[in-house]
């Protein structure tokens, strides 16, 4: 596929290594912020081809890990509720919440659809007038827009069935929250390209002032990823910390003016939790006031007790990079992909299970 | 996350009163539609990157050239290797 | 179709009276009519002697129709390459229904031709059925359960003790046609294409295999649910062994590998019905693949990477860039992503 | 049951990877270890000789727990019991499971421990099996479906071509057990008995017939589905003979006469599962009845009536004061009637 | 069982077929009223034992087979409706309506549930909060006070989810449109043994008198039917026309006064069509304007168009006695009963169905 | 129609407060719950005829006993046979 392909030669793969091979000289701690780019890198087995002083820290960028347990238990409380159709996205039905995960509910008989688009959720609406149609939206910037258009066509068709739960994280903010724990170990950052697609480039230049650090917007692909290393490891090297934009096919400095206007007719700022990294002020949007009808929070006012996270997962270390997943007393034992403790080990992205997944780690425990 | 793939719209439609813009998006042989409600200058032969069912970008032929030449551009290696398809129907095992 | 005086399929004609009766009668069974098939007996009865194989399996797949075929042909082309991955030529086949209430008559009679078509394309007979009705809401429109027994080769020697150390691993064909084929008009989910499921009879081309190459071919195995890497893991388990195999070599065709690139699912872990993995020498793996690429269903045979002495238990997987991995076992179903 | 991280079945049990594999492998199925049975294999192999007879059926019982058995039991003993109605000794069953999504495990190994028993009461291995699960709300908790191969017995000569006028006609014991006992649980239904199933393995009742009594047994054949008036009614139609019952005859256990009046249905229509139906030569039929009630299982068996030339295809009931009327096919299910 | 047996008892038949057949003269052409004496006539092989002067006529007492058509689809339309469980019992969901029967909404998704007693429908609907439940109450005299009961018992726990689709009919407007039709050749009536059990026997004096007729109320075993059957054929020799009561052991002349009492609280008396019979004067009863909150008729306002009735069958001359089944064009060709044109197909105790199942007619059909 | 069958009373519990009075009846060997509600004056070890779960007649002894009197009192017969049960269990076919 064009676009692709081109992304996966090993010849030019390898001259990428070996660039980065001959230029590395000290231990260097770079955090790939999206998970996509974690699922990338360990499915590619790049993670082992990469000089061993380059040490890649898996961020918190999967929208799956970091959805509140509450959240996730609301969800699943309104699933189970005869009257409705809870649709969501594939990764998102595995998570556990605080009793069960999406796919129990729907085990014991929720109606739950996975969709590939919110745009399918409103053709689950209009098709079942009779039924209340909740769509569980989580993701980050670059989902968020196609959310927000799933509530303006619902608008425009006058659809009163359709409601959002909505889980809107952002990138910059726990960038922040990395950085401003004491313990942080990065040294630079590979900013998520499909987040900078929408959003454009202008939010990181000064946070890689602020922290004094080098900051590479990147692509997905492994060519993507090795250049996006490369960069990083030159700015590194050479003492440097910028902003620069590996992904510029695709990324514009303005990010995608359509999509942004978007977001900012539906969705209003909010503080919001972060499973694994507690509240971020300014992290997140909600649905905004005007369009509260569309708010499955607010439209079925859903109280659901807060219950704390599994005390032995170290979700936030493991997300902020200060600790390996490996490092966890529970990885692999108590916590594997099919029976997860926390967030990280559920979507094929969250750290824990890429590493389970797809690094050796996985023998040990599997023999 | 943001799993987003290229591809190339195929053909495109008015739907509600020209309101909406929703693409045929060609990816490798199957075809999905995608809104095209977020670029609005998107047109039939665009290569485009679409995310949940929503083109988010345009993609700029010239900027994707650049990886291929930037090893060249900061003048560490001699030859540019042009952009080859992967074999996958190989019959003999290297191993 | 013969003609009926109902046109959807009700309890009664699963309650054993005149109604099943009826149906049994009405020609729409005359169809699969052979001279050991006698719908009234309580079982067939045939001459068999030797080395004898015996599998089963129930077809529960969503929706029955799909691109490429549907669940009749699916449940005796399964059967059958069971068997044939047992080393044996499949001659008996048992076709059982569970009938959803109010399936339509012109779906079942569609399903029941295609039944019809796949037993003699196979060269298999089916000798004995049932069929069962449940209430609407209790079911899935049709679910089919086939079981078959076959007699086993004379020069097969299928074992997993057979697997060694320095074995080639071969794939039959390009991968994940039919996952995908089915995926591709699941609600939610649906998109284009001209993808087809794979589903066919592997009972000839194994028949051949086994009459040239015998005793050195040493496993056989179709990759059905969970797909190729599922195989290759319970291969590793049971026979102890560490599989390797090439990215690079994965026969995966472009559009599959689009839909898969769009839904972020990996092909290697797609269902097929009409792949099958082959584990045997090293000596006559070329040949193997020579033969296989000679035939319909098989062309883009390839050898996908061999049985290693190392990492016992385990499949590696080394990506088109050199980059290894740990090829695991699918943990619950492949599920769609978008992050 | 084995310790589990699970209490329920997800569809993840029946993807084919991890959590199949977990469950396979869990000692949940080790309950029905034996040589042959290898989960992970496409089939069995063993050896076989001669005439063989195979059989399958589908259990869609509900609810799967009933008085006096479970859908597992039956599962095994049906087919088992097909078996022996062709005349052979059933050796080698297939076992396939249809799950819905959200069955408990301890339900479902309550099932398997009493697959086992029936099993090993009936004295034949579970060779070969599938699992598949089904999204909740397309199936009802569980369906099994059981295929088997037994051998035909040297002195069996089981056809409907035997069939002749004169021939007595032998019921094994008192009639429509089972589905009054199905019935008693049912919603809007429920009443209390102790009315227990008759499910029972009738494969050492029919070897020892057959030894005893060969070629003058013509014909066999198990009343379940439909119960007695529906298999006399397709013997009468398949060996184009007519058929003569007494309904003073007929073995019903009180309670089950009770339960009959109030629902208003009739015996004969009723489903057994352990009761079968003689044909047999009438010198011979007196003999057949006093060694049947030296059994446990067929204490109550009679001679319910005989073959005759007149009124081909149709069963005649003389009642039980001296009138007579047709028995005809049951049309539909048969349903509680209150008028 | 005991009140059973004995009257099952094989030598007291014979007495009584030994009586009748030595004091029958003249041919008579009797009708028994109840389907369910019809149901006991064949199924125990009286009629073919009887002597061949006595000409048993079955009448039109089947409750399922004279509710009109009108009605079924009302009830196949309730069912239907996603929000509504709709009860009945067994022998009522295989009536064929205009379009379908119960069964075969049932096959494509309705839920419907099959009752032993209306008393179960009540739990139905107090297990079922957020479900409509829907009895559709069929029955004569016998059947609706039971009907009634479950309405009071509704009552009583605040059920509002709760109503009935009635179709009560009554037996003595039936045996005068039978005896007005002037075809008839009835001379003399088994009356309906469960029906007096209610009512009495003080509505049937009168009309014994007004038509010059034999009227023995009945019971339903076969020394029951002999013994009804002889003292009817007796009054008939001797040129009688009395009103006796068979069926003394459950038959009180004042019938059930509790009953009666449920019945008038219950329900109040309206014109009712009956189907092949068309509309009779006051003849059924329907749920009382006061508690018309029970009426699923009210309730949901159910407007279904009239159909006609098959212009083939000819049930309504069946009911009345004047042709049997056989005589009918489409018997045992294009109706049957896995198919039935018209209602008395339908139940096992309609006269068709009792004919084709029961008897040698079968015969022909089935070859 | 009116399919109602006798039973015998094995117990009586009071519902509702005393409102409602349900029984268990004996049929032969089931026991099944019939309301009382329009027998008042039922007890327990009364034959009551049981229609769609109410039960709606007392069953009089003495009554029942006529049936089987009849013939002789119309003075057509000579010998009264005492009710006997059915033999459903007898081997032989008299056929
Ligand atoms: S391995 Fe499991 S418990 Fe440990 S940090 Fe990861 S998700 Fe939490
Ligand atoms: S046989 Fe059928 S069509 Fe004729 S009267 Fe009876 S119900 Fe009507
Ligand atoms: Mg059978
Ligand atoms: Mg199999
Ligand atoms: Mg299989
Ligand atoms: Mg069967
Ligand atoms: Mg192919
Ligand atoms: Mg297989
Ligand atoms: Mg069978
Ligand atoms: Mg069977
Ligand atoms: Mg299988
Ligand atoms: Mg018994």
């Amino acid at each position: 596929m064009k676009f692709l392909s081109e992304y996966r030669n090993p010849e030019i793969v390898h001259q990428y290594i070996d660039e980065l091979h001959k230029i590395t000289t000290k231990e260097w701690t770079i955090m790939e912020v999206c998970g996509g780019q974690t699922h990338s890198l360990v499915k590619n087995g790049i993670l082992n081809i990469l000089p061993d002083k380059i040490n890649m820290v898996h961020g918190p960028g999967c929208p799956v890990c970091v959805t509140p347990l509450n959240l996730i238990d609301k969800a699943v409380h309104l699933a189970e509720d005869k009257g409705v159709i809870l649709c969501s996205y594939g990764d998102m039905i595995r998570v556990p919440g605080s009793k069960k995960s999406l796919l129990e509910a729907k085990a014991t008989g929720a109606d739950i659809r996975i969709m590939y688009s919110p745009l399918e959720a409103i053709k689950i609406a209009r098709e079942n007038p009779d039924k209340e149609v909740v769509f569980f939206a989580v993701g980050f910037e670059t989902t968020a827009p196609a959310n927000a258009l799933s509530i303006i066509h619902a608008e425009r068709e006058g659809l009163t069935n359709y409601s959002v739960l909505a889980s809107h994280v952002l990138v910059p903010p726990a960038i922040e929250a990395v950085m401003n724990d004491s313990d942080t170990q990065i040294q630079g950052f590979l900013a998520a390209g499909h987040v900078c697609t929408i959003m454009g480039t202008g939010e990181y230049e000064p946070l890689a002032q602020k922290y004094n650090i080098p900051i590479v917007v990147t692509g997905f692909e492994p060519v993507d990823l090795l250049q996006g290393i490369l960069m990083t490891v030159r700015q590194l090297e050479n003492g440097e910390a910028r902003l620069e934009n590996q992904y510029a096919r695709v990324v514009r400095p303005e990010g995608n003016p359509a999509a942004i206007e978007m977001l900012n007719r539906v969705f209003q700022m909010e503080d919001r939790e972060w499973r694994g990294l507690g509240t971020i002020p300014n992290s997140g949007w909600n649905i905004r006031t005007e369009l509260e009808a569309y708010n499955a929070d607010i439209k079925f006012n859903v109280n659901i007790l807060k219950v704390p996270e599994c005390a032995d997962c170290i979700a936030g270390q493991v997300l902020k990079g200060i600790k390996k997943p490996f490092e966890c007393s529970q990885f692999g034992t108590n916590c594997t992909p099919e029976k997860p403790l926390g967030a990280p080990m559920v979507s094929s992205e969250g750290a824990c299970a890429a590493y389970y997944h797809y690094s050796n780690a996985g023998d040990e425990v599997n023999a | 996350m943001c799993l987003a793939i290229p591809g190339k719209i195929k053909s495109i439609e008015l739907q509600y009163d020209g309101v909406v813009r929703m693409a045929k998006v060609l990816f490798g042989g199957i075809t999905k539609e995608a809104s095209l409600e977020m670029l609005p200058d998107a047109e039939v032969g665009d290569y485009v990157l679409v995310h949940v069912g929503v083109a988010i970008s345009k993609i700029d032929e010239e900027e994707a050239q650049k990886s291929f030449k930037y090893l060249e551009e900061i003048g560490e290696i001699d030859e540019l290797v042009e952009h080859s398809q992967i074999d996958r129907n190989g019959g003999r095992c290297p191993l | 179709m013969p003609k009926l005086d109902f046109d959807v399929i009700t309890l009664g004609h699963g309650s054993g009276g005149v109604l099943t009766n009826k149906l049994l009668k009405s020609g729409v069974f005359d169809l699969l009519k052979n001279p050991l098939l006698d719908t009234h007996h309580d079982g067939a009865v045939f001459e068999l002697n030797g080395k004898t194989a015996f599998s089963t399996d129930s077809y529960v797949i969503s929706p029955i129709f799909f691109p490429g075929g549907n669940i009749g042909e699916l449940a005796i082309n399964g059967t059958v390459n069971d068997l044939a991955m047992c080393g044996a030529q499949p001659k008996y086949l048992s076709l059982s229904f569970i009938i959803e209430e109010g399936l339509k008559m012109t779906e079942f009679w569609e399903v029941l031709v295609s039944i019809k078509k796949a037993a003699d394309t196979a060269g298999v007979q089916i000798v004995t059925g049932d069929t069962k009705v449940v209430e609407k809401g209790k079911g899935d429109k049709l679910f089919i359960n086939t079981a078959g027994v076959g007699q086993l080769m004379s020069k097969a020697n299928i074992d997993m003790n057979q697997v060694k150390p320095g074995d080639k691993v071969i794939v039959s064909d390009s991968i994940a046609n039919h996952g995908i084929a089915v995926m591709s008009i699941r609600e939610g989910l649906e998109f284009e294409t001209s993808i087809l499921s794979d589903t066919r009879p592997l009972n000839g081309i194994v028949g051949k295999l086994i009459e040239e190459f015998g005793y050195d071919i040493h496993l056989l195995r179709d990759a059905t649910r969970g797909g190729v890497a599922s195989v290759l893991n319970e291969i590793a388990q049971d026979a102890q062994v560490g599989i390797e195999i090439l990215q690079k070599h994965t026969p995966v065709d472009p559009e599959v590998e689009g839909a898969c690139e769009m839904l972020g699912l990996d092909p290697l872990y797609v269902a097929n019905e009409g792949v099958f993995m082959i584990i045997a020498d090293a000596q006559i793996a070329d040949d193997i693949v020579q033969m296989l690429r000679t035939f319909e269903g098989s062309k883009k045979a390839t050898i996908l990477g061999e049985i290693v002495e190392g990492h016992k238990r385990q499949v590696i997987l080394q990506s088109a860039i050199g980059g290894k991995r740990v090829l695991n076992m699918l943990v619950g179903e492949q599920l769609p992503r978008i992050c």
